[in-house]
């Protein structure tokens, strides 16, 4: 289990640096489905298997495809030759790497002890009582979100017809 | 086939010409792991079977849309475009086509639902989801209708129309890249029969005929021959749709029909 | 039977959701489904009220389903029977019933009729739902619903620029009390941790909210009423939503959905019986409404207007007897006022049906034309008149002798005058409409009597409107299910009810005087009350006044952020530095060419420059603002962790 | 594979993401990174969950928030990316600088 976590957090390091570093934007999509794949892995190892399974549904399933069909519509040949990474890559390379780094050392202060895992449980059934009950009015506000964000889809992306 | 020469066409974008066949083909075979077989015979028993089917079933998508983009050919991406937007369209009334299965029997292990399956109306009459009256029939037909476009077959085939497209995304293919695509549809095609057997045939669940004299396995078998079969028999009966019209099929009649069932069932759950 | 009561609401409902989704495929496009629904409820209500009348339903009756829990907190939905419920269910599901039978008639050659009976039914969903509610959450629901569908129904001609923007109008004044009565909500929760009507007024009877937090919670709830039933000063819109078709204004904006924030009031009464001096705001405003509203409606013209203005008139009645103390008086009147208003809009929407006009002078004479549209209109008027007798006069009167009983001396004043005025526009309408001579031949020949489908709820009405006040007062009734803990029966007093009465009556000879015998012309009338005429004719210029303070300086606010640049950077920055440096340079121009030429060079060299460094930073790329956000967040960081 | 370790990993998913975020001269390239900086969040969600509150799911309800929000930002994203290319042919964020002062 843990030598399979090491893997994937190998593996998910690796696409991620694809994800910002690769030329060809359609790789480093590619290489984000990999790390969302990777994460629902991780999901699971941690005992959230409901989880995992919504994410690659809605990640894998939803998101990326339509991320990969924007691509694929709007890409321009020239543009995929040219440098992918502006000019303030200097800069933004030591502030991320600062950001990294004081996060590592945050959760290292009050987290590096040693946690036991307890044992992974079936959940869809507890997130379900949650979703519906606890958590009913967040639920609620973001179906609602959802129909906004669908609606505002609609409207950008209509051809403009006064034009 | 395995002996054809494999032909990379010279604008393709090599490395994802050569992963696509394998994005496409490998999540097809994984979503088998938690399909019941027979009563005690399933690969891996996952509390959360269904919707790992369907999660996994996804992925095969994005292989699709690799081999448009890897062929490097305009054509090619159009066709996977249209692909992917026909699969990524069909899928949710076919999620939402199981909601009623999963509402009614609380669980989303497969083996569970098939258990649950094999009580009996009145001590006689299978009381397989399908024979539920209203809900299972709306469901079983939404399921039908949706596992036959998500798998690009006749009726809904436009993306991939050999004798008006050239095949759609997989035309730059050939040799064993062309078959693993093959395979990959027809392994779908088995999957979404297996699928229904399990979900609305009551899986191994024999048909009264006492004292297992025929293992549920070869029951299971059975269905989902007779299911690939129906799948078969469409793609010789129907002509194709037009592609637009195969988008308003779906979000104007497959999706609504589908939450009216929802409705439906959560009325017949609360009544009993 | 109680036990079922929750099918009230819900038989509109499911109405409501088949006209508008099966109604294409129905006969009469579903509407009669529509009218069975409501028939249904009403018939249900009636037997409820039969039941509470021999004794079988104990009042207060409550039925309560959990709806969903949000952490600790229950919400429940329920159904809670008493007094004020069961009569006012019995009005709205009657009022709603002959209303839509009605628009069958009225209706018939709108384009969208299924669209209309739709909405109607849902309307009265949420109208039963909001009366039989027995929670605050569940009333606030239905409650916005209520003001969705009247904000659909007022725009349902929405081709018509005016019936568009009086939708929206309607929507954004009513909203803007709906504030007040959200922010209501909000405090009784965050004090009792509850919505349930009995709880809260447990928990305002032990003594554990003070007197002072009741009054601001009361006052809050109160604006829902103000914008809701119209009152002054958030009355603007009722008169314009006369936009909307006649049925709808006789159902939403005269019967039910206006009378509803009256009813809301009386829902929120346990406030005000620990904080009488919030009574006496309400009282105020509702007293200057009744007497406000009632000089507007002596100098409309438009049928449709002074009816409106007289609906607010009279819920500024009932929102003054609530005020006075009247609960069982503000409620009567609400009940009798939806019978008779209720038949006047629909007489006058049979007279627009007629004649194809709104305006009273084009009319005339009708009564010649359509005697049963006649019958019922004066009926009604007289109800609303407080002729005795009828409906209006033992309403009116409960609330009058109220004020006087209670000692307010002058809010009883107002309301005489109100009375008189009541029964002045109300002759002046039925005079120019119905009686004298023709004024516009071609229209009074072309009128008729409408069909039956629209005559029958007339009568109806009619007979409602002469008997409901007796009825209702009948054993005392009224006063047994308007029982209060708290308030003491209204006493009869005579000299109220002597000079009520006699205002009236004085109200009905003057305008007979005017209008029909003619002792003085209405011009020289107009012209002898000149300001005063001119102040009423253009209704106190309050949508002016509003315009003006608020419409206006918000739009100049705007326009002065946006001319910024050009009036304060442009003309003092750049044009007023060039032309201080000009004015420099031709002052001290023959003294040292050079030395100017050189100094103002310099001086717009500089300008230029430091605006260069200036354009710099705004650089237009969102990764750049991002890239100095995350360095000021990681900055700030640093900061923290080291100090 | 302990807390620590799957926090680390999240950081670093994280900081990755900024890095992606700040560079990218591709719009779609940024928002990609920011769904990796999403799912870093998503990690330390759960695995404070798994480790830290083992007997209830509020962690992970929490993260199907997370995941549904990002749907609906993908979408609105995604199609505004596609009205800016219609109107400007290009999906580079240089190219996107109506406010340039």
């Amino acid at each position: 289990m843990s030598l399979i976590f090491y893997v994937f957090g190998a593996l998910l390091v690796l696409s991620a640096l694809g994800v910002v570093l690769l030329k060809n934007v359609f790789h480093s999509a590619i290489a984000l489905v990999m790390a969302l794949a990777l994460v629902a892995g991780i999901f699971v190892m941690l005992g959230a298997d409901f989880l995992g399974a919504s994410q690659i549904l809605v990640y894998v399933g939803g998101i990326m495809i339509i991320m990969l069909f924007v691509i694929m519509l709007s890409q321009q040949p020239v543009e995929a030759l040219q440098r992918q990474v502006n000019e303030q890559w200097l800069l933004a390379m030591i502030l991320s790497i600062a950001i990294g780094a004081g996060l590592a050392e945050g959760f290292k202060k009050y987290f590096a002890y040693h946690f036991k895992s307890p044992g992974l449980m079936p959940t869809s059934v507890s997130i379900g009582r949650l979703l519906l009950g606890e958590m009913i009015v967040p639920f609620e506000a973001v179906s609602l979100a959802l129909l906004a964000a669908l609606v505002g889809a609609v409207l950008f992306s209509q051809e403009q017809k006064d034009k | 086939m395995f002996f054809k020469e494999d032909i990379v066409p010279q604008g393709a974008d090599r490395w994802i010409h050569w992963l696509a066949p394998v994005a496409a083909c490998a999540p097809a075979f994984i979503c088998f792991a938690p399909v019941p077989f027979g009563r005690d015979i399933v690969p891996v028993d996952l509390d959360t079977g269904v919707l790992f089917i369907l999660a996994i079933s996804g992925l095969s998508v994005i292989g699709i849309l690799m081999g448009g983009w890897g062929s490097g050919n305009k054509y090619s991406m159009l066709g996977g475009v249209r692909a992917a937007a026909q699969l990524v369209s069909y899928e949710i009334p076919r999620v939402l086509s199981v909601v009623p299965i999963l509402m009614l029997y609380g669980t989303q292990n497969l083996r569970l639902i098939t258990m649950a399956q094999q009580a009996r109306w009145f001590n006689f009459f299978p009381k397989w989801f399908v024979f539920y009256p209203v809900i299972g029939q709306i469901s079983f037909l939404i399921f039908l209708i949706c596992s036959v476009a998500e798998t690009n077959r006749t009726p809904f085939d436009i993306p991939e129309a050999e004798s008006e497209l050239v095949a759609g995304f997989h035309t730059e293919f050939s040799g064993l890249k062309f078959a693993f695509f093959f395979l990959a549809e027809y392994a779908y095609v088995f999957l979404a029969s297996a699928m229904a057997a399990a979900l609305f045939f009551g899986g191994g669940d024999g048909l009264w005929v006492r004292g297992g004299i025929i293992p549920s396995w070869l029951w299971f078998l059975a269905k989902t021959s007779v299911l690939v079969f129906v799948f078969l028999w469409f793609r010789w009966t129907y002509p194709r749709l037009r592609v637009d019209r195969l988008m308003q099929f779906c979000w104007k009649f497959l999706l609504p029909w589908s939450f009216i069932n929802i409705a439906l069932t959560g009325a017949w759950v609360l009544v009993h | 039977m109680a036990d079922y009561a929750y099918l009230i609401p819900l038989f509109p409902l499911a109405g409501a959701i088949l006209i508008f989704f099966f109604g294409r495929w129905l006969p009469w496009k579903g509407s009669l489904l529509g009218v069975a629904a409501v028939f249904a409820s009403m018939v249900m209500s009636i037997s409820l009220f039969h039941q509470y009348l021999n004794g079988t339903l104990k009042v207060p009756f409550e039925l309560s389903w959990s709806w969903f829990a949000a952490g600790i907190y229950p919400f429940e939905v329920g159904v809670l029977l008493d007094g004020p419920s069961l009569i006012l269910l019995l009005v709205v599901t009657v009022v709603s019933f002959l209303v839509q039978f009605y628009s069958l008639g009225y209706m018939r050659d709108s384009p969208r009729f299924k669209r209309f009976f739709s909405y109607l039914s849902f309307f009265t969903f949420s109208m039963l739902g909001l009366v039989v509610a027995n929670n605050y959450l569940q009333f606030f629901v239905c409650w916005e619903v209520v003001g969705l569908c009247s904000y659909l129904l007022i725009g349902f001609e929405f081709e018509r620029d005016a019936a568009a923007g009086a939708g929206n109008k309607a929507f954004l004044t009513t909203k803007l009390g709906d504030l007040g009565f959200y922010a209501g909500l909000l405090l009784i929760f965050a004090v009792m941790g509850t919505f349930n009507f009995g709880q809260i007024t447990t928990h305002l009877q032990d003594g554990s909210v003070s007197p002072r937090l009741a009054m601001i919670i009361g006052l809050l709830i109160f604006c829902g009423t103000i914008g809701k039933s119209a009152q002054f000063p958030l009355h603007v819109w009722l008169p314009d939503a006369m936009e909307g078709p006649t049925p709808v204004s006789a159902l939403i904006h005269a019967a039910t959905m206006v009378a509803a924030g009256v009813y809301l009031l009386a829902r929120a009464y346990p406030f005000f019986m620990l904080a009488p001096e919030g009574l006496e705001i309400v009282a105020w405003v509702g007293g200057i409404t009744a007497v406000f509203a009632a000089t507007i409606a002596l100098t409309s013209d438009d049928i449709k207007k002074i009816l409106a203005y007289s609906t607010i008139s009279q819920l500024g009645y009932m929102v003054m007897a609530l005020g006075v103390s009247g609960y069982g008086a503000g409620l009567f009147h609400l009940t009798t006022h939806a019978a008779f208003k209720a038949l006047l809009f629909l007489a006058a929407g049979s007279v627009i049906h007629a004649v194809h006009t709104n305006d009273i002078w084009k009319m005339g004479s009708l009564s010649k034309q359509m005697v049963t549209t006649t019958i019922t209109f004066f009926i009604g008027a007289a109800a609303l008149a407080g002729v005795p007798g009828l409906a209006g006069f033992y309403s009116k009167e409960m609330i009058l002798g109220a004020a006087y009983g209670t000692q307010h001396h002058a809010l009883f004043a107002l309301g005489c005058l109100g009375a008189f005025m009541t029964a002045l526009y109300m002759m002046r309408a039925c005079s120019l409409v119905f009686l004298g001579e023709p004024r516009d031949r071609e229209r009074f020949t072309h009128a008729h009597e409408s069909p039956w489908t629209m005559t029958i709820p007339l009568m109806i009405l009619a007979a409602l409107s002469v008997v409901a006040g007796k009825l209702l007062l009948h054993n005392g009734l009224i006063n047994r299910l308007m029982e209060m803990p708290g308030i003491s029966e209204t006493r009869e007093s005579g000299i109220a009810a002597v000079i009520a009465t006699s205002s009236a009556l004085l109200g009905i000879i003057l305008g007979y005087g005017i209008y029909l015998a003619r002792w003085i012309e209405p011009k020289t009338l107009a012209a002898v009350f000149r300001p005063a005429y001119v102040l009423f004719r253009n209704k106190w210029f309050i949508d002016e006044i509003y315009w003006a303070l608020f419409v206006r300086p918000i739009m100049r606010l705007a326009d002065k952020i946006a001319s910024f640049d050009y009036d304060v950077l442009d003309q003092i920055g750049v044009d007023g530095f060039g032309a201080a440096t000009e004015w420099f340079s031709k002052l001290d121009g023959w003294i040292d060419d050079t030395f100017v030429d050189g100094f103002v060079d310099g001086t717009g060299r500089f300008v230029s420059r430091m605006g260069a460094m200036a354009r710099t930073i705004q650089t237009g790329l969102v990764q750049n603002y991002l890239l100095i956000i995350t360095a000021g967040f990681v900055f700030l960081a640093i900061f923290w962790n080291i100090f | 594979m302990t807390l620590y370790h799957i926090l680390a990993l999240s950081g670093v998913v994280f900081s990755i993401g900024i890095f992606g975020v700040l560079t990218r001269r591709n719009i779609l390239g940024i928002l990609m990174s920011i769904e990796l900086m999403f799912n870093a969040a998503n990690i330390n969600l759960v695995a404070f969950n798994h480790y830290l509150h083992p007997g209830n799911v509020w962690g992970q309800g929490f993260s199907l928030f997370v995941i549904t929000l990002a749907a609906a930002e993908a979408v609105v994203g995604l199609s505004l990316v596609l009205a800016i290319y219609r109107n400007i042919k290009s999906v580079f964020t240089e190219n996107m600088n109506l406010l340039h002062g």
